[in-house]
């Protein structure tokens, strides 16, 4: 399994946010979560990158990862994006995007007082990647502007490139298409879904039930802190619990 | 009662709110519908002055779109905030007492006792602290306090999310209780629900009112539907 | 035993001091998310107030008092006027510079109205000493014991038994929703800088008696209140005053039975090792500082 | 120049990473021109060094350099990884009594080593005690930690002297010459200043820039994208506080009179102003800025004894009016005069239509 979560419970004072959770996700596969607001899928999502304090077991790429460790669980292979697209505003495009790649050798002060030879030989590789990286999601051509110019779009599309630099195992997309207009959501949803091919697993949270049918082969929804239903998406739309907590009953009637 | 003409919020470069034309009548239940991100909660906002916005907003025939958020909760304008914001470190009591603070001299036609009366399960809750109370207890608490406000109009934004079926049951007949006495914006994503409670819906998509009428009309088009399910475009084309 | 009474009483009547400055410190903190670095400075100033009100002005003592918490809350609004209100919004860098300067401002007027050298209040008691358990203890350890139990007794009626109170600590919690509810959240910030004003007069008043008034009188007790409320967990009043009362019997019993050379240093390392095992303090549990 | 063959390098051969067009391979910040900055700075000193020719010039010469050296140490800590810390004040004690105490008998080099060893080992021993605080907390930890500074300066007697006075510092010497005259001085502390902002701008020039400015920026975001966050709030801890134990040698070995007032609260308020003042955002802030706070009490000696009050108020003044600091205000300057270019020129174009 690429990512395999289990009993991930996180707990906010004496509300559940998450209730024990198991959730595998295989190589090459896609799942889409969803859920009504405050079923905690953000939260879930936060536990396995390591963001909150949270109980259970982690393994990303065959291997276990301590969880509230972030550092360790993205050099393990997963790799997220945010609900609201976190991207440093004062560095550069590239320069965002240059962070989160993999190699980190020469990156120190060694790298930057005694090891300058290696160090630009490092950088020039990484600067390579970070411009293949943004050139796939359409930005290089803004590869030097301070990211804090970018429209919200680009932002989002800056922290997929960030994400993606490092080939992660699984990419973890919290609501990707939150704030995209049309086009924008589309150029998301072909990009997801070349992910798989690339072997890079997807795990993708989000309200557009069209965009998680499109790129998702298995949806898991959830409900209160749990997982209610997992399986293929035509599947799960027409379960009672599923149209009772999510679509509504008129939903149903669409199916 | 509320009139909101060309109200537009932008963060940064993304707009959110794009020109909504939104009206209340004194004694109405208006509900606000649509999906994730369709600028709903943006729009309560913006009504309550806690994000900053364009256009006009005008309550009982006074401009409130330039004065402080505080300012306009004393109008009589109540906002009762997506997640609930109940205070976690003041008692269910305390939070209770800190919604008087907006009264401004206007009569209540609510008082401690009464929201206690509404929702009993709060009484042995009293002495318990905001951070302790599981989602629906502290809805309960965002409601009552917003009633003791004297509200001349309550916002209510989600007042059913996150919670389990059987408390939403709980939540909604309550507001069915008070809704003759205190006129109600409601935005909500159980459409199903709110379009019970409600006289008259808008249902927005993608920044803009997609759709708006009584709520019995409302409820049959399959624009609703279509634009829970994210396929904006038909909305767009029907508006 | 009369040694440890004597250094008991004096480091519960040290720490109830670092307790008063320490309640105006939370107070400001928790309505405005702010650390203000110009309490120490304060404390100075109130007792000078006091000392030129009483000597110049020829004022009974308790009204020298009167008129130095008076004075300090007024100096308090002033500088949420002026060092706070127009920069609230910007990074928490800022605002707590703005209070350094504010600070440094204070402390140059001591100076350059009172000089430098060092003067003297006199305690309404005097120098009188009851004999407890053996130990001599100077009344006016005793006076500043008891003006500060009535002092958090009065401070915690207020946060827990008024409208007052409840709004400040609603907009401590939750800015957002404390304007959502109606708070004049300008009107509060202003209320909570004048009484924390008004309690750094309050705790100036009370040391100064106990050693000579210098411009540095209040940076100690400052320092002290800072430990004290991290020790208390910056969280409620009953912490930081337990925070504080350690404090002070560290410094004194520490001074006392180990070396007074560095009796100022034992409360620090008492800090720092709180800091270091537990960082939410002692008895907080959660942190929410803007800093 | 260390960067100077990547203009000529061929991009690294990655096919299926190769953008679709051909394009320069340095990223911006590797563009800047720091190392002219520096050799500007050296000549700058030599120039002055030489120009100088009263006792007090070279005194206010030589504090601008020891201040600069400060003041760039807490830029690494301050401005660029964002840690609160009253503690360079400290770090700057430490380094002059350690100094001291290792020079004694011996030559100035045992000194310079004993300053950068100490400094840096209690900076590290310090980070890590408190590396689980943040923000408010670390900054009353620094404080806390420099308060029990000077108090062990004054009475640990048998590493720095009785009550913590020092005097007759010997002046600093090395390779076998010393460093007597005030121009020798300002030769010499120059160079050091040189050496700072060459390290300085290396760090400047390197990854370790963007990460300090992500973690400084947003540190729970840093550590999901990977980097470091432990070891870089460590080490720009660690290094920032070695520029100040450096800067403390250097100034007990320059004025030859150290005193535990000379680490007190004042010094910490000056660095804060060093820095703020030159403006946060850039490694020359602290140099524009310690230029100011030694040159303008000397200007402001007419208002006699309302200096402090003033300086105070222009605090309150800089964070409130002039974010950028002196920096910001040349860099406006800059903007402006090329936008005057810029309108005369889209006029022209106007009028031709």
């Amino acid at each position: 399994m690429t990512l395999r979560a289990a009993g991930i419970a996180v707990h906010f004072g004496a509300l559940r946010a998450v209730d024990g959770v198991d959730l595998a996700v295989g190589p090459g596969e896609a799942v889409g979560m969803v859920g009504p607001n405050g079923s905690g899928k953000s939260t879930f999502l936060n536990a396995v990158t390591g963001v909150v304090a949270a109980r259970g077991s982690l393994e990303v790429a065959g291997r276990r990862v301590p969880l509230g460790r972030p550092g360790a669980i993205r050099r393990a292979g997963l790799a997220r994006t945010f609900q609201s697209p976190q991207t440093f505003r004062e560095l550069t495009c590239i320069e965002n995007v240059l962070l989160a790649d993999r190699d980190r050798h020469a990156t120190g002060l060694a790298g930057a007082w005694l090891g300058r030879r290696a160090m630009w030989r490092r950088e020039r590789r990484r600067w390579a990647r970070a411009l293949a990286a943004l050139d796939r999601v359409g930005l290089a051509d803004r590869a030097e502007e301070p990211a804090g110019l970018l429209s919200y779009g680009q932002q989002r599309m800056l922290e997929l490139a960030r994400a993606l630099v490092g080939e992660p195992a699984v990419l973890v997309a919290d609501e990707p298409s939150a704030g995209l207009d049309d086009t924008e959501t589309a150029e998301l949803a072909r990009l997801l879904g070349d992910l798989p091919a690339r072997g890079v697993s997807l795990l993708v949270v989000d309200h557009k039930l069209d965009l998680v049918e499109q790129v998702a082969d298995r949806v898991v929804v959830m409900q209160l802190g749990r997982v209610i239903a997992d399986g293929p998406p035509a599947e799960v739309w027409r379960r009672d619990e599923v149209v009772e907590a999510y679509l509504g009953r008129r939903g149903a009637a669409r199916g | 009662m509320l009139e909101v003409r060309d109200l537009r919020v932008t963060y940064g470069t993304t707009v959110a709110v794009d020109g909504v034309d939104l009206d209340v009548g004194g004694g109405e239940i208006v509900a606000l519908l649509g999906p994730n991100g369709a600028g709903k909660t943006s729009t309560l906002r913006a009504i309550s002055r806690v994000v900053p916005a364009t256009g006009t907003i005008t309550f009982d025939g006074e401009p409130v779109g330039a004065l402080r958020p505080e300012a306009v909760a004393r109008r009589g304008l109540v906002h009762v905030p997506e997640g609930r914001h109940v205070f976690p470190n003041l008692s269910v009591h305390e939070n209770l007492l800190v919604g008087r603070s907006a009264r401004d001299g206007r009569p209540s036609a609510f008082e401690v006792d009464d929201v206690y009366d509404l929702f009993p399960e709060l009484v042995p809750l009293r002495s318990r602290a905001g951070w302790a109370l599981s989602g629906g207890e502290q809805q309960m608490v965002a409601i009552g306090r917003g009633l003791l406000a004297a509200p001349r109009l309550l916002l209510l934004d989600e007042p059913s999310l996150g919670l389990a079926p059987t408390v939403v049951d709980r939540v909604y007949a309550v507001l069915t209780e008070v809704a003759g006495r205190v006129p109600l914006l409601l935005v909500e994503q159980d459409t199903e629900r709110a379009l019970r409670l409600a006289a008259r819906a808008y249902v927005m998509a993608a920044g803009r009112v997609a759709l708006s009428g009584p709520a019995g009309e409302v409820a049959g088009r399959d624009e609703l539907v279509a634009s829970y399910l994210g396929r904006t475009a038909t909305v767009r084309d029907g508006a | 035993m009369e040694r440890f009474v004597s250094l008991f009483v004096t480091g519960v009547a040290q720490g109830a001091v670092f307790a008063v400055v320490a309640l105006g410190f939370l107070l400001i903190h928790k309505a405005t998310g702010v650390i203000n670095f110009a309490q120490g400075d304060l404390v100075t100033l109130g007792a000078y107030i006091a000392i030129w009100a009483a000597t110049d002005l020829e004022l009974p003592l308790l009204g020298a008092y009167a008129v130095a918490v008076a004075a300090l809350a007024a100096v308090g609004v002033l500088i949420e006027r002026f060092a706070y209100a127009p920069i609230r919004d910007r990074s928490i860098h800022v605002v707590v510079i703005s209070t350094l300067g504010a600070a440094l401002v204070i402390r140059a007027v001591i100076v350059l109205w009172r000089g430098t050298s060092p003067t003297r209040l006199r305690g309404p008691l005097g120098f009188e000493v009851v004999e407890v358990l053996g130990a001599r203890i100077p009344k006016q350890n005793l006076l500043i014991i008891g003006v500060t139990a009535v002092c958090v007794a009065a401070l915690w009626l207020l946060f827990h038994r008024t409208q007052f109170g409840r709004q400040v600590r609603a907009l401590a919690s939750d800015r957002m929703a404390a304007q959502m509810q109606g708070i004049r959240v300008a009107r509060m910030s202003m209320l909570t800088f004048g009484l924390a004003g008004g309690l750094s007069a309050l705790a100036g008043v009370l040391i100064a008696p106990t050693r000579a008034v210098t411009v540095d009188l209040g940076f100690g007790p400052m320092l002290y209140a800072f430990a004290a409320s991290i020790l208390g967990g910056m969280g409620s009043i009953g912490g930081v005053v337990v925070g504080a009362l350690a404090i002070g019997l560290v410094q004194q019993l520490g001074g006392g039975y180990l070396s007074p050379d560095y009796a100022e240093v034992y409360p620090f390392v008492l800090m720092l090792l709180v800091i270091a095992l537990r960082p939410q303090g002692v008895l907080g549990s959660e942190v929410r500082a803007r800093l | 120049m260390p960067g100077s063959e990547v203009g000529t390098a061929p991009v690294a051969a990655e096919p299926a990473a190769r953008p679709a067009r051909d394009r320069d391979v340095r990223p911006p910040v590797y563009r800047q021109r720091q190392l002219h900055g520096v050799a500007a700075v050296a000549a700058l000193v030599v120039a002055l060094s030489l120009g100088v020719d009263s006792a007090f010039g070279h005194g206010l010469l030589h504090s601008w350099l020891i201040y600069s050296v400060v003041g760039l140490g807490f830029y690494l800590v301050f401005s660029l990884s964002g840690q609160f810390a009253f503690s360079q004040g400290a770090f700057v004690g430490l380094g002059a009594y350690a100094s001291v105490w290792a020079s004694e008998g011996r030559s100035f080099a045992w000194g310079l080593l004993a300053a950068v060893v100490l400094s840096a080992a209690v900076a590290l021993a310090f980070a890590v005690l408190v590396v689980r605080s943040d923000h408010f907390y670390f900054a009353i930890a620094t404080l806390a930690f420099s308060h029990i500074a000077l108090i062990v300066f004054r009475e640990l007697e048998s590493f720095t002297a009785p009550g913590g006075e020092i005097v007759g510092i010997p002046k600093p010497d090395l390779f076998g010459h010393r460093f007597a005259s005030g121009q020798d001085l300002a030769l010499l502390l120059g160079a050091f200043l040189v050496l700072a902002l060459l390290l300085t701008a290396l760090v400047e020039r390197s990854p370790l820039r963007r990460e300090a400015v992500a973690f400084r920026d947003n540190r729970q975001v840093a550590a999901t994208v990977g980097v470091p966050v432990l070891r870089l709030r460590l080490g720009m801890f660690v290094l920032g506080s070695t520029y100040a134990g450096v800067a403390g040698c250097l100034f007990a070995h320059t004025s030859g009179f150290i005193s535990t007032e000379s680490f007190a609260l004042e010094l910490g308020i000056d660095i804060f102003l060093v820095v703020l003042l030159g403006g946060a955002g850039s490694m020359w802030g602290p140099v524009l800025g310690a230029a100011f706070v030694v040159w303008a009490p000397e200007q402001l000696r007419f208002v006699g004894e309302y200096r402090a009050l003033i300086y105070g108020a222009l605090l309150v003044a800089v964070v409130v009016a002039f974010p950028g600091g002196l920096v910001g205000l040349v860099e406006a300057a800059g903007r402006w005069l090329r936008r005057g270019r810029g309108a005369v020129r889209l006029r022209s174009v106007g009028e031709r239509a």
